[in-house]
């Protein structure tokens, strides 16, 4: 299998011209992969479900709490949804054509960049201004969660932190997501200058013949990685024990029982 | 590796007698196997070196691909009918006049003799950085070299263009949509399916690197001239810089049927398509709506031909297609005054 | 002497060969065990060559020896064959030999050439720029030639120039910037001259450069034997091609055996054979066999010459009637990857010769740019002075409501006129003669010029006519050089021809002049030419239209030795002085009683008895020694006649063609058609009526051709050529002119030569490039274009827009 | 769907390295390609009908006719002016129609009739009418183009016999002439066309 696709230029130099093709495959295989994996592993494994008792106690100890205790804001769920949208759009256009499902797909795929852009910009603001920016990053702080995650999966039931605001899952994809979504999204707005757009006089020969070959290389890597990162999200989003997250992103709040029973509230970020 | 030309590389030649065999063959070699019609478009490409397929199939042996015969009250034209074939036939001299202009005006009397019609409606584009086998788009890279600030682009599109700014360089391919012909298309697994003209080409928006709906294995079968526009009016010209082996700058095609009712001034129905200007030979489906019903005349042609150009955007070097296709669609409409210049 | 030969039609005796297809090109040889050669082309318009790997072609079976520039010799700084700093796209690198082409094709495949890409620039004038690129490391320009080095091609230092950013402010309003020339001369009172005007007009015009491309390509097949090089080559020249195949391939010109009976085309690009032969020639002694390199059309478009493009601007002066008073004339020349030429010299003297300003002033930049070489091409600056000058001539006689005929006839040269500028001798050249305003006159007569000058502007429907006359001038004749003929005991008249055998016959028609000096029937006249071992002597070379009158000169003088040799001898045998012997019916006979005398059999007979100079065991002094080893190799066969022409001339010789044309526009398609066309020639005395009347046509066809359709496009990013194909660069075809074309010559004797013919090939050419222009210029007006070819696009846009839309100074379109 | 075997025996055309002593350009260059020599190489062997002669030969199968002509027929009048079909001095007859024999696979001719120049010549070796027109009335100046110019015309002839000087110049607009003598040439080969009538 081949990473790269090689060309020659006009003075017969070796040039990139994109990834190669193949790697959407293994992208969209790996994620399958990891899908299957994680499902069986669910299902076989000695997977530690809590005692609705031990909840049920947790509960009557926080009488306190609020019922529903909100966990997205509008803006922060409105911001979701629009560049999940872009997100599927792009992959659409890109991807499908390359899959032998031929259509126009020039326009549509910049404009829902575009979208993309704007959205991640308005996400950047109002994460920094208005939500707990540091909520959904990780770090070494986050080592012992780490472990303690880990082994509560293998089915121990040990002490330590349990997640704040984010499951460390979430705040780790979300990483993956950040760097992916720069790197294609980067990538995107200098390749915009190689094809007719309202913006920009088309230049071709702004980026010398190998930065192009970067360019459209990290933009090709970056997008079938996105092919698979969208897989595992999704496959999370509706899996039945992560229901109660993916409604949190459209109805904006969890129950307090969802609240006890998966959060630290002391690493919960004020609110 | 060091670029030379003029020596075409080696391949295994196949000359089937039949339809079958030759898709057998293309189906065993896949992309490696090379369709040969009259030989000229594809001996460019493997003289250039650009093209090196395994296997060369020559169809000039498949009696079934050859031969005018009339069908429901119009003709088949197969395949591998050379354009002299077209040029010299009674019949399309007589109802089918437009698909005559436009094959003489094809290249040469040498390339007539040889070229068949679904070699000339299926070539590649001729645009000189492609044919340089520099690695644009339409050849699987990520550029247009005729589409940047300082590309010499006098002869690409003004529309339709996506990425790529080719254009076609077929003569009949006009003359054939104004004909409203069908085109029959043999599928790599056997079956058969009828496209019809316009459809049968391919913009850059759907597909960069065809020129046509044919898919690795399919031939092109037949081209079907439906009996709805015989003996119509017709009007074919082709601008070019020369008068011999070039291609249209712009070329445009019409039928029309006059309104036999309105003591034939109105115009009943009409077909007009041009080539040269986008990357597929275009039809004019608001033109054709606009005139219908409407007198022949300057006056009908000038709003025609204006509606024509809507939403062309030039290159650096071939603004002067739009003018050139707006007066050759209102010549279409209304014809030309013949000269009276003694000598 | 009766005109028995002069003047009148005759079959060519290499016709049935031609028309058979016996004549053998150099690609129609064949040798044992011949292999075949194909070159590695630089993709880049500069570069250096960092390192070859020719490991993996030298590997393959089949593969022979591989040629690189370090196998050549060192030509101190001039064009080589191969080369190690290509400075254009296409320039070879390296020459594979192999069993076939297959094999060579694949070897060349598989050779690794490391490139350091250098700056490059394919424009002249960007080079020009205060921070324009080099085409060369060492500079962007030829500078002024030594003095007395005049001439196209004349040794010129490499200058750096460049201009400033004022300088180029005129740019914008599409006039050429005109900066510090390299170049430069004036005579007569400018400011005078454009004081006393009533009309100055200043334009610019962007003359293309487009390629020679004949017909066969500089295809060459080479073999070595016993120290000897037998080179079977396409060239104009036979005799001065000798000398610089040895040059090009290190060896001594006795060493060179060049076979060319038949020449393919050349128009310049052959002038003395092309430095590509050496290729075939020493890659044969290393690979030590036969090697045939065909060049491919789309290599002849790389190495096979251009003309150099000009941007020229013209700044004139003109009187009421059209008579022009000044005439400042500034032209950047594209010379191409090498050069140095002469075209922007040669365009200077030709536009003070045919518009005779009173004072002019000539300034020129003659710059080098990345892009295909250029040579001399059918009338080298002549015809692109016509390109610069005459539409400013036409838009002035519109302007000044003076008939587009009476404008050049009023400035047209006559008699000795003089041209070009002081010499150090204080005067200024004059031609040996010029029946222009003849020619004016007779051409209008049978063009009808008055008729269709009426119609002109008139519109039908969509198509516009109009008309136009150019004067074509090129110089047309050199002197001094040899001929060698004798007449042998079997009666017959063996003139050795040392020309190249282009189709114009001049090759032939030299003999005819010695046959008419002989009174010798034709069909006893026996013409060795093409191959350098068949004893030729010292020829002009076969371009810049001097053959003709070059070698009817040589051949006349020639034939007079011979003829005097016969009289001597006559006397000799018979009594009397040689004076009282006349010659005819191939006898020499005493005058009154043609009873007592010699038929030439017999005299060739006695010459050989007597020897001496009668033979050519004796021969003149004044003889080039190319001459002297060929006579000498021939002394004995016969009755020699051997002279160098030493008749005087007074001036220098040029000729004119008129051109006149008439299209018709398309308004609406910005077509243009060729409706008729008349070239009249001012040549001097007609030697071959036939082919003088084709050399006009056809060299007018090429001046038609620059004019609507012919070009040469360079990509300005990567540099490289993209008119690689016919259906590219668009070379005219047959249904692109009229289906009948009209030419006639005035036939009038040019009084500085004995018999009376002056050079045809190059003067059409201007005039078929001028007078179309002018006649489009005529039909939609005189602002339309500064450019050319004249295409649709230019046209239509023009028109559409109300004023001029292409991009001026823009070389490559 | 499977080939019949008949057609694949007749269509498949080998590679191979056996070639003919004369075969200069393309000697070896079958085995150089790595190709085996399969069964049915033989078949490389074929028989050409050229000027009335019929001639085995020995064929690469991306051989163009203009090549096998040249290098293994000996038939160098045949010239090759640009190799592309763009100036028409490789013209030939096949079965009586011109083509650009450097655009024709010799394969593609097996078994029809081709003339070449060399072929034109009565057998008593007088010239044919049209190539007697051009002597007469010295047709061409380099005649490089000669030989395709005078195969499209007798082409265009068989088809046209008695043309106007517009019609033979669209029937020879298929080839190029760089001495651009147009006019002599339509003239002498009208005068070809007359002659031609004559006999």
């Amino acid at each position: 299998m081949d990473i790269l696709t090689w060309g020659r230029n006009p003075w017969d130099q070796a040039i990139l011209t994109h990834i190669s093709w193949d790697l959407l495959w293994a992208s969209l295989f790996a994620g399958v992969a990891f899908l299957v994996a994680h499902a069986s592993y669910m299902v076989f494994s000695a997977h530690r479900k809590r005692h609705a008792a031990e909840t049920d106690a947790m509960e009557a100890a926080r009488v306190d709490l609020p019922v529903r205790i909100v966990r997205h804001s509008l803006p922060a769920r409105v911001f979701h949804w629009v560049m999940a949208a872009a997100m599927f759009t792009l992959l659409a256009t890109a991807f499908l054509p390359i899959a032998g499902i031929r259509f126009p797909w020039v326009t549509w795929h910049w404009v829902a960049g575009l979208v993309l852009t704007g959205s991640i910009l308005f996400h950047i603001v109002h994460a920094t201004v208005w939500l707990d920016f540091w909520s959904i990053w990780v770090g070494p702080r986050d080592v012992p969660e780490l472990k303690a995650e880990v082994l509560r999966e293998l089915g121990h039931d040990v002490p330590g932190p349990r997640p704040g605001k984010y499951p460390l899952g979430n705040r780790l994809y979300h990483l993956a997501i950040v760097a992916t979504a720069l790197a294609v999204v980067a990538s995107g707005l200098f390749m915009m200058v190689r094809i007719r757009t309202p913006f920009v006089t088309r230049n071709p020969y702004l980026f010398s013949d190998a930065t192009w070959g970067v360019t459209y290389v990290l933009h090709g890597m970056a997008g079938v990685g996105l092919v698979g990162l969208v897989i595992a999200h999704v496959y999370f989003a509706v899996r039945p024990d992560k229901w109660w997250i993916t409604k949190s992103m459209i109805l904006g709040w969890i129950t307090r029982r969802q609240y006890l029973e998966h959060h630290d509230p002391d690493r919960w970020a004020a609110h | 590796m060091a670029v030379i030309r003029d020596v075409m590389p080696a391949f295994e030649l196949f000359q089937p007698a039949s339809i079958d065999d030759a898709q057998a063959v293309l189906n065993r070699y896949g992309a490696d196997a090379w369709v040969l019609a009259g030989g000229l478009d594809s001996l460019d490409w493997l003289k250039d070196r650009i093209k090196r397929p395994q296997a060369v199939v020559d169809l000039g042996g498949i009696p079934e691909l050859k031969g005018i015969r009339p069908r429901e009250g119009g003709l088949e034209i197969g395949a591998m009918t050379t354009l002299s074939e077209v040029v010299r036939h009674p019949v399309i001299r007589e109802r089918y006049a437009i698909l005559l202009d436009a094959a003489e005006a094809a290249a040469s009397p040498q390339i007539r003799n040889q070229g068949t019609l679904g070699g000339n409606v299926s070539q590649d584009t001729r645009c000189w950085y492609y044919r340089a086998g520099w690695p644009c788009y339409r050849a699987g890279g990520n550029i247009c070299y005729a589409d940047t600030p300082d590309a010499i682009n006098r002869e690409h599109a003004i529309l339709d263009a996506s990425r790529c700014v080719a254009v076609n360089p077929s003569d009949t391919a006009p003359a054939l949509l104004a004909l409203d012909a069908q085109m029959v298309v043999r599928t790599a697994d056997g079956g058969e399916r009828v496209v019809a003209a316009e459809d049968y080409f391919v913009g850059p928006a759907i597909d960069i690197t065809r020129m046509t709906v044919l898919e690795p294995g399919d031939l092109l079968t037949a081209i079907r001239l439906p009996g709805a526009w015989a003996g119509a009016r017709f009007y074919f010209e082709k601008v070019r810089d020369r008068q011999v082996w070039d291609f249209a700058l712009v070329s445009v095609a019409s039928a029309m049927v006059m309104d036999a009712g309105g003591g034939g001034s109105a115009i009943e129905r009409a077909r007009i398509a041009v080539n040269g200007v986008a990357a597929r030979p275009l039809r004019l489906r608001a033109v054709e709506n606009l005139v219908r019903g409407r007198p022949r005349n300057e006056a009908t042609a000038v709003v025609a031909a204006n509606l024509a150009i809507e939403g062309a955007q030039p290159l650096r070097f071939n603004a002067y297609k739009v003018p050139l296709m707006r007066n050759l669609v209102k010549r279409a409409i209304r014809g030309v005054e013949a000269t009276t210049w003694t000598s | 002497m009766a005109e028995t030969h002069i003047g009148r039609n005759y079959t060519p005796p290499d016709h049935v060969a031609k028309v058979t297809g016996r004549a053998r090109y150099a690609e129609d040889f064949r040798a044992e065990g011949m292999l075949f050669t194909k070159l590695l082309l630089s993709p880049m318009p500069h570069a250096r060559v960092r390192s070859i790997d020719t490991r993996a072609a030298l590997a393959m079976p089949g593969v022979r020896a591989i040629l690189t520039a370090d196998d050549l010799p060192d030509l101190n700084g001039a064009e080589r064959a191969l080369t190690n700093e290509p400075l254009y796209a296409g320039e070879p690198i390296l020459a594979v030999a192999a069993v076939d082409e297959l094999t060579a094709a694949e070897a060349v495949e598989r050779i690794q050439v490391d490139l350091e890409p250098l700056p490059f620039v394919v424009n002249a004038l960007d080079s020009l720029r205060p921070d324009g690129p080099n085409p060369r490391l060492t500079g962007n320009a030829w500078g002024a030639p030594a003095p007395g080095g005049q001439g196209p091609g004349a040794p010129a230092p490499l200058e750096t120039i460049k201009w400033t950013s004022e300088d180029f402010a005129v740019e914008a309003q599409g006039q050429l910037p005109m900066g510090r020339p390299l170049e430069e001369w004036s005579y007569g009172d400018l400011a005078a001259g454009f004081a006393g005007a009533a009309l100055v007009l200043d334009e610019t015009f962007v003359v293309q450069s487009t390629g020679h491309h004949p017909m066969e390509t500089r295809s060459a097949m080479a073999y070595w034997q016993n120290g000897k090089l037998y080179i079977h080559a396409s060239t104009q020249s036979v005799a001065q091609t000798r000398g610089n195949i040895a040059r090009w391939v290190g060896i001594d010109p006795t060493q060179v055996m060049l076979i060319c009976e038949y020449t393919g085309g050349g128009f310049g690009s052959k002038g003395g054979g092309a430095v590509s032969m050496s290729i075939p020639a020493l890659l044969s002694r290393k690979a030590n066999a036969p090697v045939m390199m065909r060049i491919t059309r789309e290599e002849e478009s790389y190495i096979g010459r251009a003309r150099t493009n000009m941007t020229g601007r013209a700044r004139i002066g003109f009187a009421r009637d059209g008579r022009i008073t000044a005439l400042d004339l500034f032209i950047v020349q594209d010379t191409g990857a090498y050069g140095p030429l002469g075209d922007h010299r040669s365009a200077g003297n030709a536009a003070s010769l045919i518009y005779q300003p009173p004072a002019m002033r000539w300034r020129a930049v003659n710059v080098l740019t990345n892009t295909p070489p250029r040579s001399q091409q059918r009338s080298p600056g002549p015809m692109q002075a016509n390109g610069i000058i005459e539409p400013v001539i036409t838009k002035a006689a519109k302007q000044l409501g003076v008939d587009q005929v009476a404008i050049r006839r009023i400035n047209a040269p006559e008699g000795k006129a003089l041209f070009g500028p002081t010499l150090p001798n204080g005067r200024r050249n004059h031609v040996t003669s010029a029946f222009v305003k003849q020619a004016l006159d007779r051409g209008a007569a049978l063009f009808n010029w008055d008729e269709r000058k009426a119609r002109a502007g008139q519109r039908q429907g969509s198509k516009v006519r109009g008309v136009g006359v150019t004067v074509g001038p090129h110089g047309a004749g050199s002197i001094g050089w040899d001929a060698i003929m004798t007449i042998r005991p079997d009666g017959r008249l063996y003139v050795q021809s040392g020309v190249g055998n282009l189709g114009t016959h001049s090759v032939i028609d030299l003999a005819r002049v010695a046959a008419q000096v002989l009174d010798m029937p034709w069909e006893k006249v026996e013409v060795i030419w093409g191959d350098t071992g068949k004893h030729l002597p010292w020829t002009c070379p076969s371009v810049g239209s001097q053959t003709t009158h070059a070698m009817t000169r040589a051949n006349y003088a020639g034939a007079m030795d011979a003829r005097r040799k016969l009289q001597e001898i006559a006397a000799r045998d018979l009594g009397g002085s040689p004076d009282d012997y006349e010659i005819g019916g191939e006898r020499v006979y005493r005058r009154g009683s043609p009873g007592r005398g010699l038929t030439y059999a017999q005299a060739a007979r006695r010459a050989i008895e007597l020897g001496g100079t009668y033979d050519g065991h004796e021969l003149p002094g004044d003889i080039n020694p190319m001459t002297r080893d060929s006579a000498t190799s021939l002394a004995g066969l016969g009755l020699m006649g051997v002279a160098k022409d030493n008749h005087p001339r007074d001036g220098v010789t040029y000729s004119f063609v008129i051109g006149f044309a008439e299209v018709e526009v398309d308004v609406e398609t910005g077509e243009v058609r060729l409706v008729d066309f008349l070239g009249v020639g001012d040549v001097g005395t007609v030697i071959n009526p036939r082919s003088l009347l084709a050399q006009i046509k056809g060299g007018s066809c090429l001046g038609i051709a620059h004019a609507i359709c012919q070009k040469s496009v360079v990509d300005p990013r990567y540099g490289v050529s993209l008119t690689d194909r016919f259906h590219y660069s668009k070379p005219l075809t047959i249904l692109d002119i009229p289906a009948r074309m009209q030419a006639d010559a005035l036939n009038l004797a040019d009084p500085e030569t004995p018999v009376g013919a002056r050079g045809v090939g190059e003067p059409p050419v201007g005039a078929g490039y001028g007078a179309v222009l002018g006649a489009i210029a005529d039909a939609i007006g005189v602002d339309v274009f500064r450019r050319a070819p004249v295409t649709a696009d230019i046209i239509l846009m023009s028109l559409e827009n109300g004023r001029r839309m292409h991009e001026p100074l823009r070389a490559h379109v | 769907m499977s080939l019949t075997r008949r057609n694949f025996i007749k269509g498949v055309i080998a590679g191979g390295a056996a070639a003919s002593s004369a075969a200069y350009l393309f000697r070896g260059g079958g085995s150089l390609l790595g190709q085996s020599s399969a069964p049915g190489s033989v078949e490389r062997l074929l028989t050409l009908t050229v000027n009335g002669q019929a001639r085995r030969v020995d064929v690469m199968k991306q051989e163009t006719l203009a090549m096998t002509l040249r290098y293994k027929l000996g038939l160098t009048g045949t010239k090759l002016g640009c190799d592309r079909a763009e100036c028409g001095a490789c013209t030939v007859l096949i079965d009586d129609v011109p083509h650009y024999s450097c655009s024709v696979l010799t394969h593609m001719v097996r078994g029809r009739r081709i003339v070449t120049i060399e072929g034109l010549a009565g057998s008593g070796g007088g010239l044919h009418p049209v190539q007697q027109a051009v002597v007469d009335e010295q047709g061409f100046q380099c005649a490089f183009c000669l030989p395709g110019f005078v195969m499209a015309t007798v082409g265009f002839l068989k088809a046209n016999p008695t043309p106007t000087r517009e019609e033979l110049a669209h029937g020879i607009s298929g080839n190029l002439c760089r001495c651009q003598d147009y006019d002599k040439i339509l003239t002498s080969l009208m005068r070809g066309a007359e002659y031609l009538r004559r006999t």
